[in-house]
């Protein structure tokens, strides 16, 4: 076990564009990550993740702060001798080269035996899926093909730190599926601290220890998949990662380790997460699917939208004035409320998370 | 070993023809047993080179060349008068009275033209300066521009000293809408005279005479009536050279009858300038060429304002067309 | 609230200096490109200006004032920017539209036309001069005894243009076709999706994509036009340009100072026109070849598109033929012009005057070709991807060392490297050295020019795999800019088998060289032998040229998408 | 409404490798879309997707077959007279333009005037959200940045037919589901017809409305969005859209218009699809989400991975030797198995589909 710890003290990264206007690209982020740990960084598009990952990897020089790996200041480092492996966002192939000497690349420099190399070229294009492209050149390939190239030329160096930018953006559902599995076997296996930009928050739900939410350059909040989208920090997280509604509450008791508040008009017993009056005015997470519908519910709506989506059934109401989504697992059991008619719902009070 | 070390070597700058060079310092290192090398260059890169050697002096002799290069390089110090004991057999006029340098040869200046050319434009060939301002030679004159060789301000020269400064530059400018081309290196008249590019051009005779001999058969030679002008081709011992002892020795070779006589086996038909030797025959037929009393002196003092004054006249170098 | 911009820059600087010192390959390698440059490029200068502004020992501006009081070199200055615009502009377009045709376009006889494109720059330029004079001279073949006209010119600025052209639009050739083979078609597929017809995009994107390459080659060959002393030496006939006059000052005049002074004159144009191309060339970024491959480049098969293509670049070639042809004819002919009976005398002159100068040529430019090819390659690199204080100099430098006429460059060698500590002169290795500083400009402007191209996260992801500053130039930079190495090592070892001015000063007793034979053959009038001589010169490239490819292919430096 | 009708009359395209290796990327497929119409192609990583996009928009020559716009037979058509608009999966930016002047690009070509080049650029940077970046070139962007220029300048140019190759792949789930919905939005007022590339399921489910399922060059299935996930046609169809356990069963009664089917002994009445008889072994699909967990199942299993996905939670238990799948809607409000404990749950009839 190589895995290495990571650490972010104080980053930032300010770019000079052409027209000497400033972008901060990453705002001062301080960031912990432990030996093995496996940690996705999420946000929005243009929020400093590849920034992240490429001062991280020694392409770029923050222009504040420092980046430990190990125990060791990593600034006068040379990105070879930083030991980090990266799928580019861009794959950034070798053109000149097909795709066994692209992955073999990295390990040729080691100067490892030949069988050794081809061996683990042959493992690793076997995991890809890619057996059968080992002499193909990336420009006859479509685009997942080459992504995985990408993706296996960094999987086989077994660093100590792997760098992932949005590694399987380009594959299907079900490749990606096996794809993430892979990674997370091969990881777990090898001890490999890994960091783990993706779009996708499912990806970053099923694989990682520790999520990362960026929005620009700075960082929302830190922590477990559940922990994330159960407890968001402000209501950005809350509706980055998965779907929410935010509604408005008052606080109407204050218990030992709970509330009691007041969601037009309907009491729900909710967890304590900080401290609020008697009174207080706060808003409140509810998960579409945290949302019962049946007749029995406390609130009836007007559907606004009302969508197949095949595992589920979304609806959209008009929920004192504000759209409310609501997702129905299964549907096709139950029967549909078309769109104008009312449905009937409740919120599923241990569902609920105070801001 | 030491034995090699100590062998005996001579480095020289050689203004003259290849071939001639490359057979001089062969058959020096056979009678003398020196090592002998040779870089040819032409006057001008010459006297740049051991201007920029001063210091460090690579070479010993300098050997062939118009006079005046030798003289310019006297005057900054970079020659060493060596009175060659050979240079008794060698006039006065061939030579500089304190054995700066020391004639080898000399040419004559004149005409070269092209017999088939001449003949389609209807024309004879001059037979003297004059000759060249007739209307059937308009545009059909090359020479070289004097700014650039001393084959042409050897003719500008002679044209001066002959008719006098005002005369000889109104001279030049008539002769100036005769002109096809002023070439830049003074032995291009004769190729291109030879090519038949052009009717006639001025030039050193014995270079016209070289072209014949290569071939190129339709031209035909003939000096000014009124007199022209010559140069010496000299040599001379360089200033802080390696090797002195044995660079004079080459320069009493060089002095010396039997080496002067060899030129003409390799195609320099110049005359020459040791009193006993024969001149080749080819040369024979301008040995009666009336020559003027031509003061190198004069002529290398005056150089730079009578080329300002040529360019003048002649506005050689405005774009003309 | 945004920070001083001077003070993040500052800080930008000082954090990448300190990467630098962190990578000893970069930073040794850096140090020593810096001293190669300021000992054989940037001291020879100061020697030359130094001697601009010395009179008779002292410091003065006399030169300068003697130059400017000659009325004709007003009249030089503009005959020389003239020229070099034309044939600069005629060259690169030339260039383009040959590189063009071969790169996009289905045609027949493509290995003709790319041999064709090279062809010039494989003999040395004089001789282009001297087959115009024969071919279209007053005795030329074509203008003569094919056209009939008597009295054609060809001496002049139109001569001059021709020969220039002949002999520099291959090297616009080799600039852009390496070029523009690596413009990702996928670009120009998504132009013509929008509705582009080809021209359209051959004035959107592919001409826009190339504009810095154009500007490039325009630059290298403005530059080369007039420092070139060859050919207006031959066929410029009345029409003087500065090179001319700057040798007919400091040699025919025996006047140096006011040579150097001319020199630094001329030095001026170079340096606004490299400034200029230079500020234009960097407010833009043309990445093209990018990590995501794109698919490779249907070729253009209408008639209406190859027909004319096709047909003019047929012409050109058929021009270059004729004038190339010539000299190997001409080596096998008694006396072209006079005696054009068939002999072999002419071998036989040069079997008579030993082999050396060939061999001594070539095993000299055997040597500095390969140094010369890679550290072009490797100053490209530098240059255009890595930031270091001294970057700046290094490009600007480089670019210099071929603005100044060579037989000044050669002088200010001399003067730099005849005295202690460095004494050089009449040694092989000033040779070599001169040969490498004369040559490898081009090849670091036509690298530099392939290395924008290409989006440098392909070089950091061989990077982060654990690949040193030395690998990642070896094994993906080069082998990614092959074209443009490849070129660069044909141009250099051409250049250094035909170099003269500079050389002229530098030769020692002890090597002789081929193009100051074939000139001093020229010169007695021994063009059949000239013409031998280039004969062999021809042959020797030509085999040279195949042998490197040969060579690159062992050394793994494999053909990529070039064809 | 100028949108366009397309049909592929047997298309096949073979390359040919470096190698002289023959690569059948489209095998004989046949497509007929109606002017309008929104439709998505969906496939594994290599199937001839891109491929057969880049033979409509005329990047590629069929080996055989025939392409229609309209009623027009596009063969010996160019790219540009062809009425399509591309989004490339590399983006294929144009370097040298800044964003704005990448996305007029096409308008320009059509000489409109400045004024309408201008306000229809500026409206579609607003959809993409990307005002602010007008005047930066693409260098100086992140990847979702560039695919969204790449996206507004297909998008700007409301052609007949728009090419969609990923569009979407490196954008956050957020922002891919605005994109979405302005992308549906412009393609119904304009009335374009949309081929779309897409990995994502559900953008496919949200987005066409027609799906077509490719395998290998093959066309496997076209339907619906609900008829391809509720009554796949095959096996790979229906594990390809969405997750499906396939289980088998008896044919235990041939009914008017269903069957009663055995599954591991309990028996369920289903549709049916195809003709069987009575004793046939039958494949059925049953999606993970139509499994319902609850105290009075039919089946105990033991369960052999927990996870915790947010808005579900998944299970995947031993079923008769064999793994099957179970997702948990809104997974908060139930108590969670572990591993190796029993879960106790039954098949939901309705949603069984025979194969
Ligand atoms: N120029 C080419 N030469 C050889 N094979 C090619 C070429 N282009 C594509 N292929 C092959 O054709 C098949 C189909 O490629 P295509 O790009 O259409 O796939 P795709 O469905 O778009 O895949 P992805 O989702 O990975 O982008 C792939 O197996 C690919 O390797
Ligand atoms: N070279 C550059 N010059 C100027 N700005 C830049 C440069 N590179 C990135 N940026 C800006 O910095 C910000 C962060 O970019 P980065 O690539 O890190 O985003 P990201 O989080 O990876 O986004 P995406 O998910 O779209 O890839 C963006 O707004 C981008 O426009
Ligand atoms: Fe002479
Ligand atoms: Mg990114
Ligand atoms: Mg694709």
């Amino acid at each position: 076990m190589n895995a290495k710890r990571v650490k972010f003290e104080n980053i930032s990264k300010v770019f000079v564009t052409d027209k000497n206007r400033q972008v901060k690209a990453v705002n001062n982020i301080n960031l912990d990550i432990q030996p093995g740990e496996f940690v996705c960084l999420l946000g929005p598009s243009g929020c400093g993740k590849t920034t992240t990952l490429r001062m991280l990897a020694g392409f770029e020089v923050p222009t504040d702060g420092h980046i430990f790996i190990g125990d060791e200041n990593i600034e006068r480092l040379t990105p070879d001798k930083r030991d980090t492996a990266m799928v580019f966002q861009n794959y950034a192939l070798f053109p000149h080269m097909n795709v066994f000497d692209n992955i073999a690349y990295g390990l040729k420099l080691q100067k490892l035996p030949k069988e050794e190399v081809e061996a683990r070229v042959e493992k690793i294009l076997h995991l890809m899926k890619m057996e059968e492209f080992a002499e193909r050149v990336p420009s006859q390939m479509s685009g997942g093909q080459q992504q995985r190239v990408s993706l296996a030329r960094a999987l086989v160096m077994e660093p100590g730190v792997l760098l992932f930018d949005e590694p399987l953006s380009n594959l299907d559902a079900k490749l990606r599926l096996h794809m993430r599995d892979e990674i997370r076997k091969l990881q777990q296996e090898v001890g490999i601290t890994s960091i783990y930009v993706t779009h996708d928050q499912s990806e970053a739900m099923g694989l990682s220890d520790k999520v990362v939410i960026m929005k620009d350059g700075v960082i929302e909040q830190v922590g477990s998949p559940t922990e994330i989208y159960q407890k968001p920090a402000n209501s950005f997280v809350a509706n980055f990662i998965g779907r929410a509604n935010i509604l408005e509450a008052v606080i109407k008791e204050v218990g030992e380790d709970g509330y009691t508040i007041d969601v037009h008009g309907v009491p729900y017993s909710v967890e304590k997460s900080k401290e609020y009056q008697l009174g207080d005015k706060v808003e409140i997470v509810v998960r579409p699917e945290a949302i019962e519908v049946s007749e029995e519910g406390n609130f009836t709506a007007k559907v606004g939208k009302s969508m197949f989506m095949g595992a589920h059934h979304e609806y959209e109401v008009n929920f004192f004035g504000k759209p409310l989504e609501i997702s129905l697992n299964n549907p096709k059991n139950k029967s549909m409320v078309a769109v104008d008619e009312s449905l009937r719902f409740s919120l599923d009070a241990a569902s609920i998370h105070i801001l | 070993g030491k034995e090699e070390a100590k062998e005996e070597k001579l480095l020289i700058y050689a203004g003259l023809m290849e071939d001639h060079a490359a057979m001089a310092v062969k058959e020096f290192e056979k009678e003398t047993g020196i090592k002998t090398e040779f870089v040819r260059m032409s006057s001008g890169e010459t006297l740049a080179r051991v201007r920029a050697e001063k210091d460090n002096m690579s070479a010993s002799v300098w050997y062939g060349g118009p006079v005046d290069a030798f003289v310019a390089a006297d005057e900054e110090g970079l020659i060493e008068a060596y009175k060659s004991p050979v240079a008794e057999k060698i006039p006065a006029n061939f030579k500089d009275a304190d054995g700066t340098w020391t004639g080898i040869y000399v040419g004559y200046l004149g005409f070269v033209g092209n017999k088939s050319v001449l003949e389609e434009i209807g024309a004879e060939m001059p037979k003297s300066w004059e000759d060249l301002l007739k209307p059937e030679y308009t545009g059909e004159v090359v020479t070289a521009h004097p700014g650039s060789s001393g084959t042409a301000y050897t003719m500008l020269s002679t044209v001066v000293q002959l008719m006098g400064e005002q005369e000889g530059m109104e001279y030049m400018q008539k002769l100036n809408k005769q002109v096809r081309q002023y070439t830049k290196s003074g032995t291009a008249p004769g190729r291109m005279v030879g090519l038949g590019e052009a009717g006639v051009g001025i030039t050193f005779l014995h270079d016209a005479i070289k072209y014949r001999k290569e071939g190129y058969k339709d031209i035909i030679i003939a000096a000014p009536a009124e007199g022209t002008g010559f140069e010496i081709g000299a040599v001379a011992l360089l200033k802080n050279g390696p090797d002195s002892e044995n660079a004079k020795k080459f320069i009493d070779w060089a002095l010396s009858k039997k080496a002067q006589e060899m030129g003409q086996t390799v195609g320099s038909y110049q005359f020459l300038t040791n009193s006993e030797a024969v001149p080749p025959k080819e040369a024979m037929e301008i040995k009666d060429t009336k020559l003027i009393d031509y003061d190198f002196e004069w002529a290398g003092l005056n150089r730079r304002r009578l080329i300002e004054e040529f360019s003048r006249v002649s506005k050689t170098t405005a774009p003309t067309k | 609230m945004e920070v001083n911009l001077f003070s993040l820059k500052l800080k930008t600087e000082l954090k990448n200096m300190k990467k630098l010192f962190n990578d000893p390959i970069l930073f040794s390698t850096i140090v020593f490109t810096l001293i190669v440059i300021t000992l054989f490029i940037l001291l020879p200068l100061m020697s030359i200006l130094n001697s601009s502004f010395t009179y008779n020992g002292r410091v003065s501006l006399e030169h300068y004032k003697n130059i400017a009081s000659m009325r004709e070199n007003i009249s030089i200055l503009y005959n020389t920017l003239k020229l070099g615009v034309t044939t600069a502009t005629l060259a690169t377009v030339a260039g383009f539209f040959f590189a063009y045709g071969l790169t996009y376009v289905k045609l027949p006889v493509k290995r003709l036309f790319s041999s064709i494109a090279i062809l010039p720059i494989i003999s040395p330029p004089f001789v282009v001069a001297l087959s115009a004079i024969l071919l279209f001279g007053r005795r030329g073949f074509i203008t003569r005894e094919l056209l009939g006209i008597r009295n054609f010119d060809i001496y002049g600025f139109h001569g001059l243009v021709l020969v220039q052209f002949l002999t520099f639009f291959p090297v616009a050739y080799l600039m852009l076709v390496g070029l523009l083979s690596k413009i990702d078609p996928s670009v120009e597929e998504a132009s013509r999706d929008l509705g582009a017809s080809r021209w359209d995009v051959f004035r959107t994107v592919t001409l826009p994509l190339m504009m810095p390459g154009l500007a490039n080659a325009f630059l290298v060959i403005f530059i080369q036009s007039i420092a070139d002393f060859g050919n207006p030496m031959v066929i410029g006939g009345n029409y003087t340009v500065a090179a001319v006059q700057i040798y007919l000052q400091g040699i025919g005049n025996y006047d140096m100072g006011g040579a150097t002074a001319l020199s630094m004159v001329l030095l001026l144009i170079s340096i606004s026109i490299f400034v200029t191309q230079k500020y234009y060339i960097s407010k833009k970024s043309y990445v093209t070849v990018t990590g995501k491959v794109a698919k490779k480049r249907e070729l253009m098969g209408d008639t209406k598109v190859w027909l004319p293509i096709f047909s003019s670049m047929m012409a050109l070639t058929v021009l270059v033929i004729l004038m190339y042809i010539l000299i190997p004819i001409g080596s096998f002919i008694k006396l072209w012009g006079v005696d054009y009976s068939l002999s072999l005398d002419n071998y036989r002159y040069v079997l008579n005057m030993g082999m050396k100068p060939i061999v001594d040529t070539t095993a000299l430019a055997l040597i500095s070709t390969p140094i010369t090819g890679l550290f072009a390659m490797i100053i490209a690199f530098l240059i255009v991807r890595k930031r270091f204080v001294g970057r700046s100099f290094i490009e600007f430098t480089t670019m210099m060392a071929i603005a100044i006429p060579g037989t000044i460059v050669g002088l200010g060698y001399v003067i730099t490297y005849n005295k202690k500590p460095l004494v050089l002169t009449g040694t092989a290795i000033i040779l070599v050295i001169a040969f490498i500083m004369r040559s490898m400009p081009i090849g670091i402007r036509s690298a530099m020019a392939s290395l924008q191209q290409i989006d440098p996260s392909i070089e950091e992801a061989a990077s982060v795999l654990g690949a040193n500053s030395r690998k990642v130039f070896t094994s993906i930079t080069l082998p990614m800019i092959k074209p443009a190495f490849f070129s660069g090592l044909i141009y250099a070892f051409v250049r250094s088998m035909t170099l003269v001015s500079t050389i002229i000063f530098l030769v020692s007793a002890k090597y002789n060289l081929l193009t100051v034979a074939i000139m001093n053959q020229i010169d007695v009038g021994k063009i059949g032998v000239a013409s031998a001589y280039c004969t062999i010169l021809i042959v020797i490239v030509a085999v040279m040229i195949l042998v490197m490819k040969v060579v690159l292919k062992m050394l793994g430096i494999n053909e990529i998408s070039e064809n």
